[in-house]
């Protein structure tokens, strides 16, 4: 069970964003996303969740094309961007319970009530989420992190809008994840302590293509 | 040397070919549209049975409303091919197209309307064909609406080859009940065939002028595709050596 | 997958439920429409009952025009819907629950409201149940083939305008039969059962195709 | 002469459409070629700030 991405090459708009990209993802490992605004990290991370669609190369899951075995890869992807995905007018409870059970898993509501609990937001579980602050709102997006039993997190700038103990306590359910065999990807400049694994960075400015220029196809 | 398709369908190769066969459209439009019109004119009779020698605008209208139709459908084809094989020269195709269209049933549209005027006296008539070239007109306006509300050309162009695909779905039910609002009195529907009686000189002359309206669109929607090229690739390394 | 389909539904309706101002929008704009009509084209008795068909079918594609533009732009701004597109789920399906709530909220209020159509408009009770009765059948195709125009208009600046100025004319159809089953309905011998057999196929047409496009709409919105 | 160009009465309405599609069918590629001209200007301009960069 990995993630291997070959020779991929993306385009936004009229530029090459970057090229020739390799790595490989195998369980308790976690990699790092690092590049300069514009270097593609969000582009790379929607052609590994397989919306975008690369101009190259292949992105192996299990040593299968991803977008012909779209089913089994989403079941083991869990994506949480910038936005949190969740409804205003829903309560915290309602709305993990509806993103959890989309993602295709069990659902059992004493589960979804500790994550809440071990998240911090114990005694807001019935309060539309629209009258919680951003800080909770991330934290309700986060919660279904703790119920989640997908293998691959990709996580886009997950540590953003949170406080101290939001960030330590997001660090060591990755941390957790990691060591029982889960894989990770991340944007962030925060660091995080493993117990166990091992730690890939990958640079995105290093591939960039050299004038950002569409060489001729 | 054996002619590749596929080496055709990059924009580096598809854009010298172009510049070349260029000419010999425009050659040939003018030639078959002068040709035609001439026939037109002069090989047939002044007054047919019950329509006087205003019916000569047809030669300009059917070959527009010809035109117009299938210009959409070609619109359509060069969509789904860059749907299914992710070309972007079919893409491109099919955005220069538009245009084009847009402009034939326009055309259609006007001289059928004059038609209107000098046969029934009124301008407009919701008589079945111009309530059609009208709704075809409103489907070019459509598509390259959304086409130029998108910034991302890769997303204008493959949104705008769905809603083109749409379109094409539903123009059949739309051309039905158009022509047959109450179905009680058209059970069986047919369309009196344009060509039925009517004489073979005034045939030729709509035929060999709808040719050439014919080369007239390669002609422009290749000179629309070369610049769509360049204005896309401007950022290219052979646009620049250009 | 029926069970997303239920989960989806159920949710869209919940969030609906829980601002009702937003389904009452869209059913005040139809009545107000249709009782504008008289006022500005006098208050004719005949007349009435001559326009009545294609008025309250305008007024009624201009209604479910109105809430389309919301049919996923919600999801869209708060990120749900890029989470849709990535659970394991077939999109049609969720697409198809999202259509059938959009529906439920737009279309269905239209049908149970048009009695006041007849009585604005001097509609006899059999007029009105053809009204009722082709408005069941139409306005759902309303809702599949807007939800292609609002899949590929995610997201623009004017989407809203765009969406109409895409969709309406695919529109056509079902404005022509349904208010000319009405239309035919207030003859004596009037048989609106070709208007229901073609309205029906059309349905089942859009039913086959819509969720299918739509979902690919979206697919090539968010990419 | 001038009864062909007066076609029976309609002359206005049978040249007026063949003036519209011609006029129509000229502007257009006029058009085009302006566009191209001011692309290829566009590019030359590209080129030139190419050229002082690299000095």
């Amino acid at each position: 069970m990995s993630l291997i991405v070959s020779d991929l090459q993306c385009t936004r708009g009229n530029r090459q964003l970057f090229s020739e990209l390799n790595f490989q993802l195998s369980p308790k490992q976690l990699l790092f996303l690092e590049g300069k605004n514009g270097s593609g990290k969000t582009t790379l991370i929607r052609t590994l969740c397989g919306l975008f669609i690369a101009d190259k190369g292949n992105i192996l899951w299990q040593n299968q094309p991803i977008e012909e075995h779209l089913e089994v890869y989403r079941k083991a992807l869990f994506y949480l961007g910038h936005l949190n995905a969740i409804k205003g007018d829903l309560s915290a409870l309602e709305n993990l319970r509806f993103n959890h059970l989309m993602s295709g898993q069990k659902n059992n509501d004493d589960d979804l009530l500790d994550a809440l609990e071990r998240i911090g937001l114990f005694g807001y579980e019935d309060f539309p989420t629209r009258e919680l602050s951003q800080g909770q709102k991330r934290r309700v997006a986060l919660a279904r992190l703790i119920v989640n039993k997908s293998p691959l997190w990709i996580l886009d700038e997950p540590f953003v809008a949170l406080d101290v103990a939001a960030v330590e306590l997001l660090q060591q359910i990755i941390s957790q994840h990691i060591e029982v065999g889960g894989m990770a990807i991340l944007t962030t400049h925060q660091a995080v302590p493993l117990t166990e694994g091992e730690v890939q960075h990958i640079n995105l400015d290093d591939f960039a293509t050299k004038s950002g220029r569409v060489t001729d196809a | 040397m054996t002619f590749s398709w596929f080496k055709y369908a990059a924009p580096i190769n598809f854009y010298p070919l172009a510049g070349k066969v260029i000419p010999l459209f425009w050659f040939l439009a003018i030639t078959l549209t002068s040709f035609g019109l001439y026939w037109g004119f002069f090989q047939t009779p002044d007054v047919l049975s019950d329509q006087k020698q205003y019916y000569r605008i047809i030669f300009v209208h059917v070959a527009a409303s010809w035109m117009g139709m299938w210009l959409y459908a070609m619109m359509v084809f060069w969509g789904l091919v860059g749907l299914v094989f992710n070309t972007r020269l079919s893409f491109m195709m099919a955005k220069a197209t538009s245009t084009t269209g847009a402009l034939m049933a326009f055309i259609a549209l006007i001289s059928g309307a004059v038609w209107g005027k000098v046969s029934w006296g009124t301008w407009w008539d919701w008589d079945p064909r111009l309530t059609m070239s009208l709704i075809l007109m409103f489907l070019y306006i459509g598509y390259i609406a959304l086409h130029s509300a998108i910034d991302n050309s890769r997303r204008a162009d493959k949104a705008a080859a769905v809603l083109s695909l749409v379109g094409l779905a539903i123009v059949p039910v739309i051309y039905y009940s158009v022509n047959c609002p109450n179905p009680n009195e058209c059970s069986s529907l047919h369309q009196e065939s344009s060509f039925k009686g009517v004489e073979s000189n005034i045939l030729l002359g709509m035929l060999i002028t709808a040719l050439g309206f014919w080369m007239y669109s390669f002609a422009t929607i290749l000179m629309r595709v070369r610049n769509i090229i360049l204005e896309r690739e401007i950022n290219t390394k052979w646009v620049s050596e250009l | 997958m029926l069970n997303t389909f239920w989960m989806i539904l159920k949710r869209d309706l919940k969030l609906a439920l829980r601002r009702r101002s937003e389904v009452f929008t869209v059913l005040f704009f139809f009545i107000i429409v249709v009782s504008l009509f008289p006022l500005g084209v006098g208050f004719n008795e005949k007349m009435l009952q001559e326009i009545a068909p294609g008025v309250a079918w305008i007024a009624a594609l201009l209604a479910s025009m109105l809430a389309l533009e919301r049919l996923f732009a919600n999801d869209y701004v708060d990120g749900t819907l890029e989470q849709m597109l990535l659970t394991p789920q077939p999109l049609s399906i969720l697409v198809f629950a999202k259509m059938t709530a959009h529906w439920l909220l737009t279309g269905l209020p239209l049908v149970l409201v048009a009695p006041v159509v007849g009585v604005l408009y001097h509609l006899e009770a059999e007029t009105v149940i053809t009204m009722m009765l082709m408005l069941l059948l139409g306005t759902p195709v309303l809702s599949m083939i807007g939800a292609i125009g609002a899949a590929l208009t995610l997201g623009l600046r004017g989407g809203g305008v765009l969406i109409s100025l895409l969709i309406l004319p695919l529109y056509i159809p079902v404005l022509v039969y349904g208010s000319g089953a009405i239309a035919e309905s207030r003859l004596q011998s009037g048989n609106i059962e070709p208007h229901i057999l073609l309205l029906s196929a059309f349905l089942l047409l859009s039913l086959i195709f819509s969720p299918w496009a739509t979902a690919s709409a979206l697919k090539i919105s968010l990419e | 002469m001038s009864e062909f160009f007066n076609m029976g009465g309609y002359g206005y309405h049978v040249w007026g459409v063949i003036l519209l599609a011609l006029g129509i069918m000229l502007i257009e590629p006029i058009n085009l070629k302006l566009q191209r001209k001011t692309l290829l200007q566009r590019i030359q301009r590209n080129k030139r700030i190419e050229k002082n960069r690299r000095k």
